[in-house]
């Protein structure tokens, strides 16, 4: 095992991990909110929004996160520049970069397969405790909060958590729009240095560490309401 | 049996897969040549970049014959033969855009280049200081983001940005800026096969093929129904 | 080589020079390694969740570093590792003992090991599932002498079902993406066929649409099956509003 | 039947079917403040049914609701289906309805005290102190203090029962429906129920009660309904329903304890 | 006290602790063939958490027992608590004790008929044929034939009930365990269990029941228990302890009722 070579990579990957937490903070934190509104549209929208949610989910889940990320940064992308005065506006920095495109795909993914997951958890609260909530005169949008999505994500949390680590693994497709996440950093040095496992050792006790913080928090989580077993 | 280690995904003219699953280009015609010259049966094995190496090392071929050029840092960990092919090195860009190759010419502008390629040693050399660049995992994609304007520079070899010139995509938007000044230490070692330490019998083999099937004249024919011009570069 | 300009029939169409059929094999091949890695995970994924539940103390840590780690270890290093290294080393070994060399088809090592890495994933869900079941249903079980094999039979796995399906559903979406990882072994699934196709053509934007398609019947087709099982599993339960 | 301004609940030809299932067929009654009365009637007889329709927990299929002179507006969908015009009104109007639920269906994921002060601070805007405390008056009084932070999943039947009724009581409500809020309590407690039920309609709150506890019933009842068959087969004072029914099916029902 | 051969079960100086709360303080029974127990007491005191001891869905900190002269093996683990020394003989001796649970319990994936006949063939072995012929025969005796289809959580709360009782009857137990089996419950329906009952002691089964209906313990009961604070504070025939209680505490509890 040779480690020499992280001298002379130590400033890129430093910049590879902080990328890689973005892109896995952000699609979390925002795909979930959006997922929430998703989980929500299939289980008491009307057929209309039934629909459309149910749709997406189909669509966003049933197609690789590698083509959608493609499709959208080199397709949509790559037609911005014709939209006049863009290129000179204040967004072409942002919009210039595939950091921007790689976030709002795996946003938009995530929130697909987590809003499956709030779907069935949703489904799952007893229906007594949701109508204890509508006695009391709760508006819709107290018993989501208060009742229903508490409980429903308390149900959930393991799958939860196991859906963030795999988008933690998902993290890395953010190199094909030129992204240099950790993943891509230790491709580039095994590349580089044809050392095959050195550099993903690397990442793997990064990504180690990542999991077991996620795991033991949501561990803490759980424990938060003890379970009678 | 010499059994030869092709990366599974297409580089072409150098290798490509066709839709019958056939292995063909000019390192498959090279490679071809070479072993009728050692007068050895060949077989490809066809792996993903990531597993070339490990595959290499665990016997399950003898020799990576897939355009991977000769670094200082590569040699570290694998043997390479003698070169079989070096084109120069290119920056293309937008047609608006003032030619030129040297590090005043690419101040605060953007290159596109290929991970891991020896351009990108280049450019951490001469040009890191003055100008940012992008990483892609293939060159096809640079192209599309050159097009798209959303870098200023692709930063490659001259083959396949010449290749790109000539499509439509890049007759519409794209010119050669010019070759960078060549350093020998960088851009002159080459692409080689790439051999376990220990072969050193295949190594030696090897060198001695392709020094004969170039000096036969088989490498310029077979260069000929790929390229206009010999890719084997200086000396 | 040149591009020749051809149509998007004569790209799409199944023989070659065209690619479909290139495509359509790549398809098969995915839901074979997906198939595969999903039922060993289902598989996996019980006996850890389980075990998790069993409330034994070794063996919880035991699965709680499973889930952790293998989860986190990227399945590029798994697949590399064990396959290369791992048989690399088991041959040496065997070597040392005058015994002949084993020879493991690749493509098993890569199936083994997306499945083991399901099965981690897998073990969350399920234990969340069975979480999810209200304790009362099983103490019913159990006050009727029902051994542990019979009460997961039939009331833990019926229960646990509703609850663990939009996971599992998940799950199998994503891994019929992750087989592409079996390429590093040198096997060719849809991801790397639409890729040769690009790269071969230049016409990336057709094959990657194809391939996308492709992959969208083939979750049309599972969502059909998922929806069809949890609407019979779900049956008895109420709508929530 | 009474003046209009006491007059706290109002029901007027409920009817209620599941599918094929006609549960209830036309029941019509009304409550005047602080009148207590009680709903007896056999297992499967539609009492539960009842009451979840006066809070539109279930939508009835006709028939008028009328709760402290406000008529519930009901109209009927394309489908067929009964729906209320505004579901604002029906959510001010629940929070005057306390309701006390035959399965309890506590929060699972808030302590009992949670459980509590969740409807007066989320629902009713209480401060949360205000709120607590209150709460642990109750506790206090239905003898859950000690079980205040447990969770409901580790509680007796009994308790959870009690849970339930503190929680209802706690916002206060000018009618409470309660749904054999006694049946998993000891003698004892089911005194305690009494005496606060007592209290409650002093006070002048109206309480709807399904109980299968005659004793219970007769001793805490101004008014007695007896369901049968989707119908109030016969109502009137405890006296007259316990001690001297007309209808045959009331005397068979009543009667049947003293028989074994 | 009695002789082996017809002692059904026995239980010796049971204690259970819920981490630092003591539930049961020692408890100690012996039940004939034949026998109807009721357990009596205040909510809380532990009643269910006796009869979850007995067929060990509750493990006990200290204590034995033996059903049907077979004594439960329990050892104490390395980690203090107590453990079954084999699970087999769990599952064989729950066989023969079957139980109403005071939540019901049902499953909801299984319609009623379902439900019942699940023990019968899945641990029993009895031919499907035969199980559902019993269970129609049970399901027309609780009055629930016409909602054998039916999915549990369509039920009324009596009527869940009911199919708890026909489940926990079906597959013939020595001996039985009603936690407030007649809590949502009717009188008349009350009545028809009580009827069964009879007839199960009279076939020669035994019966532990806990109840809150003074009514129906004294007269179904031969023996009664009355538990408090952990212990058994008294117990006697339903007359001794209903009418000439010798503790206090007891002619508080049983004496309430008279008294409101
Ligand atoms: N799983 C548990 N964890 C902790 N405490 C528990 C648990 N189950 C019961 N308890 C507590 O043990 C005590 C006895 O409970 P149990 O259910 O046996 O009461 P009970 O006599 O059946 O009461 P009720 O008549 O209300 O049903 C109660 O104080 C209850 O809160
Ligand atoms: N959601 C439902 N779907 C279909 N049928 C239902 C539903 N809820 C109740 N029923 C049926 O309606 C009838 C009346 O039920 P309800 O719960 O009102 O009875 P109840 O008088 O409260 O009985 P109990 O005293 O047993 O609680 C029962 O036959 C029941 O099976
Ligand atoms: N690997 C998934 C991403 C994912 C998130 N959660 C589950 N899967 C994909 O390709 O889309
Ligand atoms: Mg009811
Ligand atoms: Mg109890």
């Amino acid at each position: 095992m040779t480690f020499s070579w992280i001298a002379s990579y130590w400033s890129l990957l430093l910049a590879g991990a902080a990328q890689t937490v973005l892109l896995l903070v952000i699609s979390v934190v925002f795909g979930f909110i959006l997922a929430i509104g998703l989980a929500f549209a299939q289980v008491s929208g009307g057929p209309v929004t039934q629909y459309l949610a149910r749709g997406y989910c189909t669509f966003l889940r049933g197609t690789p996160l590698l083509i959608q990320l493609w499709l959208f940064y080199y397709g949509v992308g790559s037609l911005l520049p014709m939209i006049p005065g863009l290129r000179q506006s204040l967004f072409w920095p942002i919009l210039r970069e595939g950091f921007f495109f790689a976030a709002v795909s795996f946003t938009l993914n995530y929130a697909a397969y987590e809003a499956e997951v709030l779907r069935g958890a949703l489904l799952a609260v007893p229906k007594g405790e949701l109508e204890a909530g509508r006695a009391f005169g709760m508006r819709p949008f107290t018993l989501i909060r208060r009742i229903w999505l508490p409980r429903a994500i308390r149900i959930a949390l393991p799958t939860i958590g196991s859906e963030i680590v795999m988008q933690l693994k998902a993290t890395p497709l953010a190199f094909t729009v030129t992204v240099m996440d950790l993943y891509a950093v230790a491709s580039k040095v095994r590349q580089d240095t044809l050392l095959v496992y050195e550099p993903l050792i690397v990442v793997t006790v990064f990504y180690l560490i990542l999991t077991a913080i996620i795991a033991r928090a949501f561990r803490l989580l759980e424990a938060q309401v003890p379970s009678r077993r | 049996e010499v059994r030869f280690g092709v990366m599974n995904e297409s580089y072409p003219p150098f290798f490509a897969k066709d839709a019958s699953g056939e292995w063909q280009g000019w390192e498959i015609d090279l490679m071809n040549a070479v072993c009728e010259q050692m007068k050895e049966k060949c077989s490809v094995v066809e792996v993903s970049w990531d597993g070339l190496i490990p595959a290499l090392q665990s016997k399950k071929f003898d020799v990576i014959w897939s355009s991977m050029s000769n670094t200082a840092e590569r040699s570290k960990v694998i043997d390479f033969t003698e070169k079989y092919y070096n084109t120069p090195s290119t920056l293309i860009g937008p047609k608006d855009q003032k030619p030129g190759a040297t590090a005043d010419d690419v101040k605060d502008k953007t290159l596109g280049i290929q991970v891991s390629t020896i351009q990108s040693e280049y450019y951490k050399k001469y040009f890191a200081d003055v100008a940012d660049e992008k990483t892609y995992q293939t060159l096809d994609e640079a192209f599309q983001d050159l097009a798209a304007g959303r870098i200023d520079y692709v930063f490659g070899d001259s083959l396949a940005l010449d290749a790109f010139l000539k499509s439509d995509a890049g007759k519409d938007c794209c010119v050669k800026m010019g070759d960078v000044a060549d350093d020998e230490a960088i851009l002159g070692a080459g692409v080689s096969g790439g051999l376990r330490k220990e072969d050193s019998k295949l190594k030696a083999k090897l060198n001695a093929a392709i020094a004969a099937v170039r000096a036969s004249g088989k490498y310029g024919e077979i260069t000929k129904k790929y390229f206009a011009f010999d890719i084997y570069g200086t000396n | 080589m040149a591009t020749e300009p051809r149509g998007i029939l004569d790209l799409l169409s199944p023989y070659p020079p065209g690619w479909g059929g290139t495509l359509l094999v790549g398809a098969a091949s995915t839901i074979a390694i997906s198939a595969g890695a999903f039922l060993i995970g289902i598989l996996l994924g019980t006996g850890g969740a389980l075990g998790k539940l069993s409330g034994n103390r070794p063996l919880g840590l035991l699965l709680n570093v499973y889930t952790t780690a293998i989860r986190a270890i990227p399945e590029l290093i798994l697949i590399v590792g064990l396959y290369y290294a791992g048989m690399d080393g088991l041959n040496r070994l065997l070597a040392g003992l005058n015994l002949p060399a084993i020879e493991v088809n690749g493509f098993v090592v890569a199936v083994a090991v997306l499945g083991f890495v399901q099965g981690a994933y897998m073990t969350e869900v399920l234990r969340g599932a069975i979480l999810a079941i209200p304790v009362g249903q099983i103490d019913a079980a159990k006050a009727f002498g029902m051994g542990p094999m019979l009460r997961f039979r039939r009331v833990i796995l019926p229960a646990l079902l509703p609850n663990a399906l939009p996971g599992l559903a998940n799950l199998w979406m994503s891994v019929t993406k992750d087989s592409a990882l079996v390429a590093v072994v040198g096997y060719q699934e849809l991801a790397l066929a639409t890729r040769l196709a690009g790269a071969s053509t230049k016409h990336y934007f057709i094959f990657f649409l194809a391939s996308a398609l492709l992959y969208l019947a083939l979750t049309l087709v599972s969502n059909i099956a998922f929806n069809l099982i949890e609407r019979h599993v779900r049956r008895g339960q109420p709508k929530p509003a | 039947m009474t003046k209009p301004s006491i007059q706290a609940l109002r029901v007027d030809d409920l009817h209620k079917s599941y599918g094929p299932h006609e549960v209830l067929k036309g029941i019509s009654t009304t409550a005047r403040k602080g009148d207590v009365i009680s709903i007896i009637g056999s297992s499967g007889s539609g009492k539960s049914t009842f009451l979840r329709c006066i809070n539109l927990l279930e939508i009835p299929d006709r028939g008028r609701i009328v709760v402290n002179g406000e008529e519930i507006a009901l109209k009927r969908a394309r489908s067929g289906q009964m729906q209320p015009v505004n579901w604002r009104q029906i959510e001010r109007l629940r929070t005057g309805l306390g309701m006390v639920f035959q399965t309890f269906n506590l929060w699972a994921h808030r302590t009992v005290l949670e459980n509590i002060i969740e409807a007066p601070v989320q629902v009713m805007g209480y401060a949360r102190r205000e709120a607590i405390e209150k709460a642990d008056a109750l506790l206090n009084k239905v003898g859950l203090y000690e079980k205040r932070d447990a969770y409901p999943a580790f509680l007796s039947g009994g308790q959870q029962q009690r849970a339930a009724i503190a929680r209802a009581l706690c916002v206060d409500p000018a009618v409470m429906l309660f749904d054999e809020p006694t049946s998993a309590l000891d003698p004892e407690l089911v005194g305690e129920v009494l005496k606060v039920i007592r209290e409650l309609a002093e006070e002048g709150r109206t309480m709807l009660i399904v109980t299968h506890e005659m004793r219970f019933a007769r001793d805490v009842s101004s008014h007695v309904l007896f369901l049968h068959q989707g119908l109030i087969e016969e109502e009137g004072s405890p006296r007259q329903i316990f001690d001297a029914p007309l209808s045959a099916r009331c005397r068979e029902f009543t009667g049947v304890l003293a028989h074994h």
